[in-house]
Formats: C-alpha cells, structure tokens, sequence
C-alpha cells in the first residue's frame, strides 16, 4: 500500500479537531485518531454512553466495566460522565457530536457512503453508524484508496446499500485528503510520495486538482 | 413489609415461567453488562420461538460468551431484533448468518440508536416517533416517512418486551440498581421496556436504603427478580477480548 | 355537609388499595389517602419524580430540596428513588401506576371526569392530570357529592371540558362509593346516615342499588 | 485544557445576550429547583418578547418567589407554555390570568408529561411522537390523532428551547451537574432541550473530577454557564410555603 500508513491517515483527520469538538471515533482506522498529538481541547463520545475518554488502557490495568464503542478499554478524563444508551443516542440525534470519523467501503462524489453491509450478504452490521452518519455535525470517512484488486473506493455513486445520502464532509485515503463536491472530488492535500495521475486512475470519480496543491505533512 | 422477597437462589429459578413465543430483551454492549449467566440458563429452558432483541447476535469476538446466537444453534429463536445481524467485515462471520441466510431464522436490522429509542419509547408509553435516522437508505425502503421542517423522518415503532435479562453491579432488596461505568448501556432502557426484568447482580444484595435515592440508576419499580452472581468458575464474569487479527 | 368527612371519603379509597401497588394521590383530598392506616404495602409516586415517598415531613424538619406533586414536603422510605420529570412520565404513561386518586369538578357516568377548566376561563391547570387519568391502570376520583348550591357533581354527561374519556372506575363523595357503569352510577356503599333517596335527588344521572347495600365503615 | 472556563461572576453576566424573541426554558417544580436568582437577573435584562417554558407561569402560592408572572408583568413575554395556564380553584387567579385573559400574552396549555416529553424529544432529536396524553379532550380539538394497536395516540412535536435557566445543587468545573432529591425535576430535560444551558449552582464550583462519572445527573457537554447562588439575602433559596387556606 503505497502513500500514507494508517496512522498518517487518522493523523490527517485528527489535525482538523478543534478545541470544545465532541469527536466519535468508529471501529477501525478511525480509533487511531486518538494516538495523535494534537493540541485541540476534544471530548470523545462513545455511543455506549461513555461521555470524556482519554487513551487506551495499559494492559493489565483494564477495568473490566468499561470499554469503548469498539470494545476496547479506555481510561477516563476527570470530566468523564457515563449515560444510558437511550441518553447517548439522545447526544448523537440532537446534533451534538461535532464530528463523527467513521471507516467505510465506499465515498460517493455525492457525499453518500456505505459502510454497514457487503454485496450479496443478508444482514448486516449498523451498530451507531446511521445514527451518527445522519446527525453528527461532520461525517469525516477514512479509507484505503482503492480494494485490494485496485477497484476505487471513491466514486461518482455508491455501489453498496448507503449509510446516509450526501452527509461526508471530508475524506482521508492513503493517497490524500479529499472532499466530495457533488459531482466530483476536490483534493484538499496530496500524500507525500503520491502523483495526481495516480489518484485519477485509482478513482472512480472525476477529481479537482487545486492551484496550489498542498501536500499533508507527516 | 408485605412485599416479596426479589431475591431468587438460582438463574434457573430466576429465568422460570418463559412463554414460549415471548420476546426477550438482552442488555450489554460488547463484554459490560451482558447478563451471561441468564443467558446461560435460558439455553438450558424449554422456551421455544423466542424473539430476541440486542445489541448484536454476538459471536464475533473471542472469547465467546453465551449470546444470542448460542440460543440459534439450540433452535430456541424465531426472530432477532438487533444492530448487527452479520459481521461488518466480509472476511468474517457471525454464528447466526447460516441461520439467517437459511431463512431459518428472521432477522431485523435496526440502527443502534434506533434500536435504544424504540425501547426507550416502549418504556415511555410512545406508540410511535420520527427519527432522522435510516433516512434514505434500504432500511427505510416502502417505510413511511414525514417532513418535519423541511427535513425527512423515519416513523419507528415502539418495540415492547415481555422480559427484560439485565446484568447491574450493586442492587438493594427493593430492587434499586447502579451499574458500573460502561456496564450500564442499555440496561435501564431494556428493563423499562419490559413487562418482567431479571437482573443478576454483581454483589450481595444490599438492605433497601443503602443507596442514596439520588444515585439510582434503575427504580426497584422496575425490576421484579435478583439472582446473585458467583464467583468465576461457577458464574460467568467479563473477558478480556482476544485483540482482532 | 352530611355524609362523610374529607378523611373518611380518602380512608373509603384508600382502603382499596392492593399490595404492591403504585399510587398516586393528586392535591387535595387525594393527598389524606396517605393518612389512612391501611396494611396493604404500596409505593406512593409523585409526578415530580419521587418514588417511595412516605409521611409528611414533621414541621422543622423540612428537607427543602423534597416536595410531592402538591409541594408538601414529605419523608422518603427506604425503597425511594428519585427521577428526573421525563421518566416520571414514563412511568406514568406506560401503565405502571396501578392507581391515581383525583380530585374533580364533575364526574359522568360514562367515566369522564372534568378537573382542570372551570367553565368560561381562559387557561387551566392540568399539571399531570391528564397523562395519569389517560394511563394509570385505574382512576379512582374523590369529591364532593354536589356543589356548593346544591347542583350535582355525579352526571350523564360532563358539561365543563373532560380530562379523560371513560376511565374512572370508582368514586368517593361524602354520599358514598359510586362506580360509573354508562348510563348510570352503581352505588357500591352508602356513607353511614345517608339515604338513597338523599343520593338519587342529589345525583344528575340514574342510581342503581344493590341488593345487599353495603355501609361504609368509618 | 484550552477549554474556556464555564464559571460566571454573577447573574447578570450568566444570562447576557439573551435575544429579542427567545424561547427560554426554567427548570423546577414547586420551590425545589427553580432558578429563582437567574429568573429575577432576567427581570432587569432587556430582552422581549420572549417564549416561556415552565411548568407554571407561576404566583398561585405564597411566598411568591420570582416566576414567569413576573416576566410578564414587566411586558417581557409573548407567549408562554405550561401545565399551568390559570389556576385549578376557582376562587385564585394567577397573576397571569389577566394578561392572558386581556389577549396581552399568549398561552399554550400542555399536559405535564406530554410537556416533559416535548422537551426530552427536543433533547433526543425525535421531531414528534405519539402519545396517549389529553384524546377525547379540549386539547385535542382539531389535532392530528392516529391509532396503534386499537388506541388513539396524539402527535405531539418536540420544544427546542434556545435557552435552559436550571438550578443544581452541585457542579465541578467541567459543568458536570448533581441535583438534590425533587430538585431534578425538569432541569436536566430543559438543558438536554436547549441550545444554551445557564445553571445557577447551590455550592461552590468542585474541581473536575470530583464526581464519580456514573453518579452525575447531567453531563458537563450540555452546559455552558456557572453561577454560584450566594447565601441569603443576596441570593435566593426556596423558602417554606404558607399552607392554603
């Protein structure tokens, strides 16, 4: 996988926080967020009803009452408070949660992504995600550019059922930092090491090259 | 006090008199407040056609604790009504997804925070709400839905539960129970919801008025049978999960 | 007024209360239910969140943060719990209030009631009235057997707004216990020095009696 | 922490900017829990034509502590939205009846639990639900009504506020909040329904972290302004009302 790592994509994302924000991180990619040092003030909110976590717990110091939306152990901060399920989705739908970064499989140009249910299963696996995805105040989406077989990820339609309709704010990919613009995707930032022309190819989307293209820091 | 007793010896005793056909509410979220020796016991009862309501038919992570889909295998469930009927990795698979895709078992996939509201609701005696949620996706296909305010809601039902299995850290003899950080979830919601709560509690139970009546997180009003957890081995306690490949 | 006192209209109700039940009085004369020795365990619940409350605090020993629906401060018994005015309702609303005592202007035959407009003001004051005569499990309503000109409070038909529609199932008035059964009151007891003539003149809808007319022990 | 600090000198500055047109929520039922000291701070704002939620607009008992009558009296008020709208005895009047009665000031009566459920839907982001609440009555006339299950339900809409004034008797400097017995009442579901929460505080300001987080009634992310009451006579209390006659 060539372009950013996994953390240099949370990073990427995580440098947009801004201080007060009340930030979800999803399953995935996304819980990476929070390894980056970043000088925002942030509250994380888990849709379990954990108000105000703080890093990971070390091993063997996990308390056995208290995980994230993931499962994993958190620590908590001192402004930390706990609510029902009923009460944090009450935060979610009331357009409290500043942003929500969520994993996926695809991005549309249009702003709409699918992320619960791959072709061809029944069933499927929603958790909090067309919760957050239609309430939050941002939906941020980070990715890999493109499957495993090359097939883009970022698209002029989603091919899989969506989560929510034209919702995304802004994309992070190993290939860059993207936001979906109707009909096309404008490249707000350009992985190090990564050419315009790779990212038209491994797009399914027409893409909008800006005058002065930055390139994210890493 | 002319009051019964709550307190049950056993989770048999405790889980007795489930109708077959009922619907049943599991509380937890991922390892916190899963009432796995319930569970346990509800495998070993004659309850058949079960509608089963959770967060998730379970069986995605290690180690596996008893769940939903352990009562699947027993041909004990009709329904699942829950957030993850299937695993939200194409390289994984959930115990239950054979059932489902058989079609021996009926499946509804609800949005998490729908699933939460629709049993708030139930609790709160709402027949009904509108909720942004699943607006414009496949779940919302032929559902009704309704502008408020320019912008487009989902009618939800409310979603009423016979019996409610919660797990609580802390209970007093009149039933008030506190739970433990993340243990809470969706517990208070899934017993509000429900015409009889079993709860197993983490600790002997303690004498009514032990807690301050401002730090209940679940009116004993709510809450009709105990049953104390035992120590590991002989009842089941939280693990921690195996780290994911 | 002949008949029973405002206590012993409260002691006639409150002596059907049942084990376990959940109750709540409304202001006024419902509030002296709680004055009756009776052996039946129940749970009073008060609208603004207090559940288990018991005795009326003592005078000097108010707790000022603790009052019932009536703003009385009361003692708490060692079951209480205290919620917030949204799950009080929900408790309300979703049928576990096993019974609520109302006061009331006027009480049909249909079993509606009317206690929250009096005829030709604009405004009123329905409090919970409403929520708990929709949703308890059975309204029981206490009042006078006629107005203070004599007209009769027990009708066909309420003439001022109704509360609810069809749900009361027992009536106390200083005349006696009356059940609402359509077109007419089923006299259930009669109030010791009270005679059915008394009551058929003062009732404005049709009386049935009992064979065996019980009296109300006081 | 970057985060500014919550903690406000005074009442006047705790309720500053408060717009023309405003739809201001006071928590508090009875005397517990009314914000007594951000209410008479309003009283001398220049604000007007402002929506009132209360639970009453106030005055019928003694003392009369500072309440929405007073806002109306002062002109401030357009409407207003409560369980109480006039008095249940005849023989009292609100000090609001005239004002209501001269078509001065507005008034929508809603029932106690459908106007708790308004808030908490505003809370929770439901746009409307359906309750059982006030069918068959004067309230329902020409309303939207809708069977479940053979019952007639009403559909209500949630009541966002812009403003909340609540009154808690412990907070820490993150605006985590404790109320005390009946005081939590309507507070936290006034907060969880408005854009802005002001909350007049009983004791000082405790450090972060000074509540254990599964013993807070309403988290610090919903409130935005501190204040601390001073004791008597600068600040208000709740005092002991006079027995009707």
């Amino acid at each position: 996988m060539s372009g950013l790592t996994r953390q240099q994509m949370a990073d990427a994302i995580a440098r947009r926080f801004q201080d007060d924000w009340i930030v979800n991180l999803g399953v995935g990619i996304p819980t990476m967020c929070s390894n980056t040092p970043i000088t925002a003030d942030i509250i994380y909110h888990s849709e379990n009803g954990v108000i105000g976590y703080g890093p990971l717990t070390a091993p063997g110091e996990e308390d056995m009452h208290l995980v994230n939306a993931g499962g994993q152990h958190v620590t908590l901060k001192p402004e930390a408070a706990v609510v029902h399920h009923a009460d944090s989705f009450a935060i979610i739908r009331s357009g409290r949660i500043d942003v929500t970064v969520m994993g996926a499989y695809e991005v549309a140009a249009t702003g709409d992504f699918a992320n619960w249910k791959v072709a061809g299963a029944k069933g499927g696996g929603i958790g909090g995600a067309m919760d957050l995805a239609a309430c939050a105040k941002r939906v941020f989406i980070i990715l890999e550019h493109t499957q495993r077989n090359g097939a883009p990820r970022l698209l002029s339609h989603c091919a899989l059922p969506i989560t929510a309709r034209g919702v995304v704010k802004l994309v992070a990919t190993n290939y860059g930092l993207f936001e979906p613009a109707g009909t096309a995707f404008n490249l707000v930032a350009i992985a190090p090491g990564i050419t315009v022309e790779q990212i038209r190819a491994a797009t399914g989307a027409p893409v909008h090259i800006p005058d002065n293209l930055s390139t994210i820091a890493v | 006090m002319n009051r019964r007793s709550k307190l049950y010896p056993d989770f048999p005793s405790a889980i007795h008199g489930i109708e077959d056909g009922a619907t049943i509410g599991f509380g937890g979220f991922a390892m916190p407040g899963v009432p796995f020796n319930l569970m346990q016991a509800l495998q070993h009862s004659p309850a058949r056609n079960l509608t089963c309501v959770a967060n998730t038919t379970g069986g995605a992570a290690l180690p596996r604790m008893p769940d939903i889909g352990h009562l699947v295998e027993r041909g004990m469930v009709r329904k699942v009504i829950c957030a993850f009927t299937a695993a939200t990795r194409a390289s994984e698979q959930l115990p239950f997804t054979k059932y489902h895709e058989s079609g021996e078992v009926e499946a509804e996939l609800v949005p998490q925070g729908t699933l939460a509201e629709r049993l708030r609701a139930a609790g709160a005696g709402i027949p009904a709400f509108y909720t942004p949620t699943a607006v414009g996706t496949e779940l919302a296909l032929g559902r009704e839905t309704r502008i408020f305010d320019g912008r487009e809601y989902l009618l939800e039902p409310a979603l009423p539960l016979d019996y409610a299995f919660i797990r609580a850290h802390r209970a007093d003899a009149a039933g008030n129970l506190r739970f433990r950080r993340s243990q809470r979830n969706f517990n208070p919601i899934m017993a509000m919801a429900a015409r009889i709560v079993i709860a197993e509690i983490e600790n002997d139970i303690e004498p009514a008025g032990s807690f301050d009546p401002d730090d209940i997180h679940l009116a004993g009003i709510f809450v009709h049978r105990l049953v104390v957890i035992p120590p590991a081995p002989a009842g089941l306690w939280p693990q921690l999960r195996e780290p994911k490949s």
